[in-house]
């Protein structure tokens, strides 16, 4: 069974969380929190990790957590790793648990920012491509098509490619990541702990509301997206070094679209609209990996 | 702080526990058990083998270990490796996949590698002074034997013939069975202390009678050695022979002379054993068959070697009368329209019109099926048409008397023979220690005839492909066993296929889905968003505090080990 | 430098980033907007020069200075911010949420006009319409004042656990270079020890923070913010006091009062406009008019009670406001007005609109206006602000 | 309390003239206030400075109207406008070939000209002229000392210090020979 994962849990991420049953954030929440260790700070926007590692006057995690506002998560973590350098305790890792919206959009600005002073955080975008935690409306993480409470037929527009904008900055180290590889998002968050600077690892959430999904396959659903190309796994360094960890992509999309409510209305003109769209982000993709010449 | 006045800063903003503290388990309305419910495989094992069991633990490398739980239930390993009908494998999930493991071809590793090993069975770890008759030394009553003596009990065998092994050794032929692996596994049976009488037919009424005074049970396995035989042909002529005793001399490497070219009338493996012989002997077969290709009772495996050994094949066709020519015989054939019944033997035929046909032949052997013998005890036990009358503990009319193999049953397979010898010694068990033999005769029959509770999961229900978590079983096409080609088959009795080696059988065995167990992977203790699995020294547990009823673990189970249920909370 | 310090020329800006260099904070998160920029320069000068050994940091938006202002005191550190109207709109948002989670963050705040339309001028609305975030609120006259201000500030800002504006004015006190006596190292240090939070973000004790709560927990939050704001009430003047035994310069709590020991009428205001007022003062006493000015320094927590009891019982109050909230006047105005209600001995209280806009106001504007206002009318408590 | 206004146009050094101004009043023991021209000044265009200077300490924080003495790099700046920023008696030193009858000015104000760019060449100082007009400007105005005004020019001149050490001392003695 080659796909099953060496996982220590240290007990850093507590039960009696809010998290939605299944849902694949917490699950998320669980191996970060359990990779990173006692020595670490969090920074936690409004968003479901927000209520996932509350309520007042409990927490979830067994490392400090610092609620901040909806835009500002890159400057406060910011704040906190000076303070610590201040204090030297450069070694206290210090991380950000945000969801797209705090991260595509309200906190762009701040994130790229701290990208640009290169400050020494992890940050965690856990990117259910939408606001979920309001309900369900568009980001702009929100994929071309996808229905959502404010885009009720479908999103008109393509969702944005944070990964190309964070690299275009340089950025030491960004990858993408599910909660379906965990062995993968294992490996990447011991892989960012070993470097310097702004690092970003972007985790596709399944939204089980929000995506319209059965309680158990938060996990499957992720892993569709990553063998249909959707969302590949991957990693750049230093803005320029590309990694596909996934090499292939092996299943048409329609076999991950059609599993969602919030693609029900598609029709197969627009599936084959999107197959198109995603092997053309494919051949970049592998462009840029250097696996097609 | 020199300045007076004490500040008010004692925030309430700050957190000071553990979100532990909330029961989220109030939140779920069902919750996932660790059932291990049980495999197709194991299901469909006519001994109620451990499939799924062994082929793990011959996954990990341990041969011993996958031999020791297959003998738990059938000390045949080897000979079933290679005769079983393995309905198993037509259960497989992976045949929903990229084709089913082939578990008799393991099997069969497992059981030459004891062989060329040399290891022991088990020796029974108590001694009882209960002695108990086993009447035949065939395939159940060999199985009930060797159950019977693991449990302790004295056991004499009684064999009518002067060799042990039945039908394994009169209707098998060699190229399928070698006599070193059938007389290996014997060999190992009765080294655990079994007393064997041959030449000592137990047929009557008083020779049962003699018996019963010295035993506390006796067990009739003496099988259906009356074959039968079809109304329309003369088994006077010199061109006309039953199938098996056909394979008795063709097995004694005596081929009767019935000339060039040879019909074998039936669809089951004894018929295809007559033709291949036959074949190998140099003759020109042709197999006649009342039901279509795909209803033939025999297995998929000994139709295709058949063709590829040159028999020719009229299925769904009927015998309807025999012209004797100065040089042979003509077979005047029609083909049927074949409608299998209700139970197993049953069938229904309607000729097709016009379509007659006629086959020139030398000889015709019939190979359809056997009865027991009519006259077998007569008077004495109940019967039910040819077969000795048992209720479902293996019991006969008279009381300590119990019987099974084919003198008891339709089902013409050595391992449904061997599995019914399994179940009867523990029926016997518990008929003479019922309390001590409860739990087990509850391990023999686990999935059988546990009666349902309010607490008892539906332990009944096969894992289905559905609940096996493809994405940790990558695909990975059946390892074919190696086969000899068929013109080195014709002219000799060697066996056709080849035993795996350790590196096919180690391919292979990393193919099995598990289905059922669990395989203590810790899947669903680390799929688990709330912490909610609990790892034990062997297996897990649901903390009911918390578990939220998601069914992820479930879902990411690589096996189908866990299931989930209506929360009785 | 000695213990009593070094006389220097210095902006108010310059003597701010002198203060914050004193003051030995950890963490400062600062973006240029004028007029405060030369602060943030002089700062980084002070740090490139070795001088102080702070975290600087530049982002992108004031917006993020405060956020990581905010969340670097939470740590533990000491942290100094500055900035100037938009940028403090800009933040408004975490300014409420400094007071919330309790930071001890000091900013300094360059009073200026709100655009739009754009300008630059010395206008207090800015820091004014901050009111209600739960920042304690200083306005200075002066360099020194500004000076003196910052290292009080970070006194009080960590011993009630509530952050603290410094507000001076565009201008008249951000550029001017003005006499300023510098205290030594030596004798801030006695006076500010290091900051030691008893709640702080740190892995060891790994607590958090403003995590959603329950209404009951969110008022008790906002009742012990009021109770600090009690509190700082107090210390203010203690602290003011203690800096004074230290500098042996006169150092004022909540408020100053300049000449007004036998006064019929006060001048009430606040921020650059005292010194004017004093000049007026001054010019009116010597003219026979028994008239004094009251300088509220602190305007949160509004000092209430001490203009009841300095203000008992004279006849005419004038608020003089150099900010305007459309529809409601000067907002000096209408607090003052607020806290003088009904008291026994209430003076009359009267609003004006005075260098709104950075509009130049000179002592003579505001002799005339002394001396024109006349004796006591019945339009004397009028509640809008007259545009002066 | 003296109020001082110095103008000129962006880049001509009259900002850092009155900083050396208002420092070298504040060395002589003096309180001083000085403010430069505040808000987005560009090269070129009028940018002022203003000093008020006071044995005790200034108070007052308002614009200088009626200056008591002004400093004016730059003849075409003084205008009537300019002048409205002064009082009727007070000293005006203005950077110009012309002589002080060329310019009409109303009351009583006193005028002195003196050719900055021709002294500041004279000592290898291109067009940097701030160092004399402040020479001409001290002695037409009797303070500070010429020795305290030297010495802050000193202090706080980065490069070309004995360059401009002598340009202000030749202002100085224009100057003195002018009031």
């Amino acid at each position: 069974m080659a796909k099953t994962i060496e996982f220590h849990d240290e007990g850093l991420f507590h039960s009696g969380h809010a998290a939605c049953p299944g849902c694949v954030e917490a699950l998320a929440i669980r191996v970060i929190a359990n990779r990173i260790g006692r020595n670490a700070v969090a920074v936690v926007p409004p968003s479901c990790s927000a209520v996932i590692v509350g309520p007042h006057p409990n927490s979830a995690l067994d490392i400090p957590v610092y609620h901040t506002s909806l835009e500002s998560s890159a400057a406060s973590a910011s704040g906190i790793r000076r303070a610590l350098n201040a204090s030297d305790r450069r070694d206290t890792e210090v991380i950000v648990l945000a969801g797209d919206g705090g991260t595509y959009d309200i906190g762009f600005q701040a994130l790229s920012s701290a990208v640009e002073r290169n400050e020494d955080i992890l940050y965690f975008c856990f990117d259910n491509e939408g606001y979920m935690n309001t309900g369900g409306q568009k980001s702009s993480s929100t994929p071309w098509l996808a229905a959502t409470g404010s885009t009720p037929r479908g999103k008109p527009s393509k969702k944005k490619n944070l990964v190309e904008i964070l690299a275009a900055h340089g950025i030491p180290y960004v990858a993408t990541a599910t909660p379906g590889h965990l062995d993968d998002l294992g490996r990447k968050i011991d892989k960012a702990m070993t470097i310097d600077g702004m690092r970003m690892i972007i985790i596709l959430i399944p939204c089980l509301d929000g995506w319209g999904l059965a309680d158990d396959v938060g996990v499957t659903m992720a892993r569709l997206a990553v063998e249909c190309g959707i969302f590949p796994l991957y990693e750049v360094e230093q803005g320029r070094t590309y990694t596909l960890n996934r090499q292939s992509k092996t299943l048409p999309v329609g076999e991950y679209l059609k599993k969602q409510k919030r693609y029900r209305h598609l029709n197969e003109a627009q599936i084959g609209l999107i197959q198109a769209e995603v092997d053309e982000d494919w051949m970049r993709l592998l462009e840029k990996t250097g696996s097609r010449r | 702080m020199s300045v007076p006045g004490k500040t008010p800063f004692e925030s309430p903003i700050w957190t000071t526990g553990k979100t532990d503290v909330y029961r989220t388990g109030t939140w779920r309305s069902a919750v996932p058990d660790y059932v291990n419910p049980p495999s197709p495989c194991h299901s469909a094992c006519p001994v109620d083998g451990d499939i799924a069991l062994w082929i793990r633990q011959a996954q990990e490398g341990d041969i011993h270990g996958a031999w020791l739980t297959l003998v738990d239930n059938n000390p045949f390993p080897a000979i079933a490796g290679r005769v079983c009908h393995h309905p198993c494998e037509t259960a497989c999930n992976r045949g929903g996949y990229d084709g089913a493991v082939a578990i008799c071809a393991l099997e069969r590793f497992v059981g030459d590698r004891a062989i060329e090993a040399g290891w022991s069975l088990p020796a029974p770890s108590v001694e009882r002074d209960q002695a108990i008759a086993v009447i035949g030394g065939g395939p159940s009553g060999l199985s009930a034997a060797y159950h019977l003596r693991r449990r302790g009990y004295a056991v004499t065998l009684y064999e009518a013939g002067l060799e042990l092994g039945g039908l394994m050794r009169h209707g098998i032929p060699p190229y399928r069975l070698s006599r070193e692996v059938l007389d290996s596994e014997i060999r190992r049976i009765i080294d655990l202390g079994i007393r064997v009488e041959t030449g000592r037919p137990i047929r009557t009424p008083a020779e049962l009678e003699a018996l019963s005074g010295g035993f506390a049970a006796i067990y009739l396995a003496m099988g259906a050695d009356a074959p039968k035989r079809l109304p329309s042909l003369d088994y006077g002529k010199p061109w006309v022979m039953e199938g098996a005793e056909y394979l008795v001399r063709a097995n004694r490497n005596d081929p009767p002379p019935l000339g060039r070219r040879i019909v074998v009338i039936g669809g089951g493996s004894a018929a295809m054993d007559v033709a291949r012989s036959a074949r190998r002997f140099g003759r020109e077969v042709i197999i006649l068959s009342l039901e279509p290709e795909a209803l033939l009772p025999c297995q998929r495996e000994e139709l295709i070697e058949a063709r590829e050994e040159g028999i020719a094949l009229h299925t769904g066709s009927m015998l309807q009368d025999v012209r004797e020519k100065c040089d042979g015989v003509s077979l005047h054939c029609v083909r049927v329209d074949f409608q299998p019944g209700v139970r197993r033997g049953e069938f229904k035929i309607n000729p097709i019109p016009d379509s007659g046909f006629t086959i020139e032949a030398d000889a015709i052997v019939t190979a359809i099926g056997q009865d027991p013998a009519r006259d077998l005890l007569e008077e004495l036990l109940d019967r039910d048409g040819a077969f000795i009358r048992i209720d479902n503990r293996m019991r006969t009319s008279r009381n300590g008397v119990f019987a099974g193999g084919d003198l008891a049953s339709m089902d013409r397979f050595v391992t449904h023979a061997i599995g019914m010898g399994k179940r009867a010694a523990a029926e016997i068990h518990a008929f003479l220690h019922p309390d001590a033999a409860t739990e087990d005769r509850k391990r023999v029959n686990r999935y059988r005839s546990v009666p349902r509770t309010p607490d008892t999961r539906d332990l009944r229900t096969d894992v289905s492909l559905n609940a096996i978590n493809l994405y940790y079983h990558d695909p990975a096409t059946r390892t074919p066993q190696t086969e000899t080609t068929p013109e080195n088959r014709l002219g000799n009795f060697n066996e056709t296929r080849a035993t795996f080696t350790f590196g096919q059988a180690g391919a292979e065995a990393a193919r099995c889905f598990s289905c059922g167990s669990c395989i203590f992977c810790d899947n669903c203790f680390n799929y688990c968003p709330d912490m909610a699995i609990l790892k034990l020294e062997q297996g897990y547990a649901v903390k009911p505090d918390y578990c939220k009823g998601c069914g992820l673990c479930v879902r990411e189970c690589p096996t189908g080990a866990i299931a989930m249920f209506e929360d009785r909370q | 430098m000695n213990a009593a310090g070094q006389r220097t020329l210095l902006t108010g800006n310059q003597a701010v980033a002198w203060a914050v260099r004193l003051c030995r904070p950890q963490v400062i998160p600062v973006y240029p907007i004028t007029p405060q920029t030369p602060i943030l320069e002089q700062i980084s000068a002070f740090s490139a020069a070795g001088e102080m050994t702070a975290e600087i940091l530049t982002p992108e938006s004031e917006h993020s200075a405060i956020a990581a202002s905010i969340a670097a005191s939470l740590t533990g550190a000491r942290v100094f911010t500055a900035t100037s109207s938009q940028g403090l709109l800009l933040m408004h948002e975490l300014l409420h949420w400094a007071a919330g989670v309790r930071s001890a963050v000091v900013m300094c705040n360059v009073n200026r006009t709100v655009a739009s339309p754009w300008g630059f001028w010395p206008d207090q609305t800015d820091s004014l319409a901050q009111r209600d975030t739960g920042w304690i609120q200083w306005y200075t006259e002066s360099a020194q004042e500004s000076l003196d201000a910052v290292i009080m500030a970070f006194r009080l800002a960590e011993g009630v656990n509530l952050p603290v504006m410094i507000c001076h004015d565009a201008f008249y006190v951000s550029h001017a270079l003005e006499t300023v006596i510098v205290p030594g190292q030596a004798a801030v240090d006695r006076f500010l020890p290091a900051y030691s939070p008893r709640f702080n973000i740190d892995p060891a004790a790994a607590r958090s923070v403003g995590s959603n709560v329950d209404q009951t927990t969110y008022r008790r939050a906002r009742k012990d913010i009021g109770a600090a704001m009690t509190e700082a009430g107090v210390m203010t003047d203690a602290i003011a006091a203690e800096w004074s035994g230290l500098t042996g310069r006169d150092q004022h709590g909540a408020v100053e009062i300049y000449r007004c020991e036998d006064a019929e009428q006060v001048f009430v205001t606040m921020g650059s406009l005292c010194g004017t007022v004093r000049e007026a003062v001054d010019s009116l006493r010597g003219q026979g008019h028994r008239i004094g000015l009251l300088k509220v320094r602190q305007f949160r927590p509004f000092p209430g009670d001490q203009l009841r009891g300095l203000l008992r019982g004279r006849e005419r109050v004038m608020v003089l406001d150099r900010n305007y909230s459309p529809g409601n006047g000067g907002i000096l105005h209408q607090e003052a007005r607020a806290a003088l209600y009904g008291m026994q001995g209430q003076p009359a209280v009267l609003g004006y609109l005075a260098g709104v806009g950075g509009v130049n106001v000179t002592p003579a504007d505001l002799v005339r206006m002394a001396i024109e206002s006349g004796p006591v009318g019945q339009d004397d408590n009028k509640f809008t602000s007259v545009w002066l | 309390m003296r109020e001082i206004l110095i103008v000129g146009r962006g880049g001509q050094g009259a900002q850092t003239a009155g900083n050396l101004l208002a420092q070298a009043f504040f060395s002589a023991g003096q309180y001083v206030q000085s403010f430069a021209t505040y808000g987005g000044a560009r090269r070129g265009t009028p940018v002022s400075s203003t000093i008020r200077v006071d044995a005790r300490p200034i108070r007052l924080r308002c614009d200088v109207t009626q200056a008591d003495a002004l400093l004016c790099f730059d003849a075409s700046l003084l205008d009537q406008a300019l002048l409205n920023r002064t009082r009727p008696e007070a000293l005006i030193v203005v950077n110009s070939v012309r002589s002080p009858e060329e310019f009409a000015v109303a009351g009583e104000r006193r005028v002195y000209t003196i050719d900055g760019f021709k002294l500041a060449e004279a000592h290898n100082l291109g067009r940097f002229i701030n160092s004399a007009l402040l020479g001409a400007f001290c002695a037409a105005l009797r303070d500070p000392p010429a020795e305290v005004m030297s010495r802050t020019i000193s202090e706080t001149t980065p490069d070309r210090r004995p360059e401009n050490l002598a340009a202000f001392h030749a202002g100085f003695r224009t100057g003195e020979g002018i009031a």
